[in-house]
């Protein structure tokens, strides 16, 4: 299981903060998990999909698609920050 | 180094005089306010909320200062980031650079400002007249910290 | 724009406020201070007088917040600097700048203090261990003004 | 009459902070009255000769040699500002 988080505007179009996903074995990195969140279609598909700005941390460092993931890591995927 | 990512207002002058205390070398103190303007892009704004990533966001603030010290003669650095419910002319954010000599205090100043920008975990959403909108991310802002790449 | 030259001390907090009242405009604040070091070029300082040419120091002061003004967009600067006798420690000059965007803020600020350094008539006459002597103009202060003739 | 006025180490040296220096017909600029200085030799000839960093300023303005000067005018002398 990893634990995935939503930020912002994530977090209100896919109506939840976060939420615990087992991990099947195909599924090693950033990237596989963000294909297998498209895959639900829908809201998932439509905010999730390649083209749009989403940018992701892997326990709380910045992480680009290849970075790998297992079981018990912290994921979150948010848009843009636009803080200061 | 300190960050803090709070709901409460801060002092410039009280975060000034703990950063410099007992540390006569001082000759050289940055620091920058963003507050929250009436109008964004062209529309009033009557209120905004600021989410962040607790965690990571104190993470994020801690490494750009990290890369700031590695770069600049710095003494101490403070980083103070509001969240939650702001208003016009409330304070959002605070840096505060002490250094030697002034040219390592401004540059390191807004290199935190600028990466701040663009690297660490927060979202503004406005409350204007028609209704609320999530702020989106300014190009300006990449550019800002981007030309750092370019520098000393 | 405001020039004082005084030997008060100055509470940075008190001079925002009253340069931010009544502009829901300003989206930033840049501030930079100076503070008296308790070493100078390696001879340990206990105490120093700075002097002025009362009338013109204020003009040439005005002068460069002109000269900044036209260069970026601003909405106000504030120049405090003390004259007399300071310690080590003490404060001896404040520039604030206030604008939309913290660019502006940034580059007017230390532009300010880049050539008051070299413009504004101040002499610092250094008390340390062995006798008083006269500060000399150091030649990094005329590369940094010399820098912003390449710029913007 | 012009208004002579000295700073900091300028004014420790000579002696004075300011004086009222009447101008001859032959002096007609900031170079000219600084010449005239210099010929009264002593401190005079050694803190204004020609290559000392002195500073100058006539009514209050910097000023380089050339700049002409005439009866009623403020002029300054002194080091290379030390502020800020």
């Amino acid at each position: 299981m990893v634990t995935v988080l939503y930020f912002a505007r994530l977090r209100e179009v896919l109506g939840q903060g976060s939420e615990q996903v087992a991990l099947p074995a195909s599924v090693r990195d950033l990237e596989g998990l963000r294909a297998m969140l498209v895959a639900r279609g829908g809201a998932w598909q439509q905010e999730l999909a390649p083209t749009r700005p989403v940018r992701a941390a892997v326990n709380q460092a910045m992480a680009m698609g290849d970075v790998p993931i297992s079981d018990g890591d912290e994921v979150a995927f948010f848009p843009p920050v636009t803080g200061g | 180094m300190t960050v803090r990512v709070q709901s409460e207002d801060f002092d410039v002058s009280t975060e000034i005089a703990a950063l410099r205390r007992g540390n006569p070398k001082i000759g050289a103190v940055a620091s920058f306010i963003g507050v929250v303007r009436d109008v964004n892009e062209g529309d009033a704004v009557a209120e905004m909320t600021l989410e962040h990533y607790p965690g990571m966001t104190e993470k994020a603030i801690e490494e750009i200062i990290g890369q700031a010290r590695g770069r600049w003669s710095l003494y101490e650095a403070l980083v103070i980031h509001r969240v939650g419910k702001l208003r016009p002319t409330d304070q959002i954010v605070l840096v505060v650079v002490t250094s030697a000599h002034r040219g390592d205090a401004f540059a390191a100043c807004e290199f935190i400002m600028d990466y701040l920008k663009t690297r660490a975990p927060f979202w503004k959403k406005e409350r204007a007249g028609g209704g609320a909108r999530w702020v989106e991310a300014r190009e300006t802002d990449d550019i800002a910290a981007e030309r750092w790449r370019l520098k000393g």
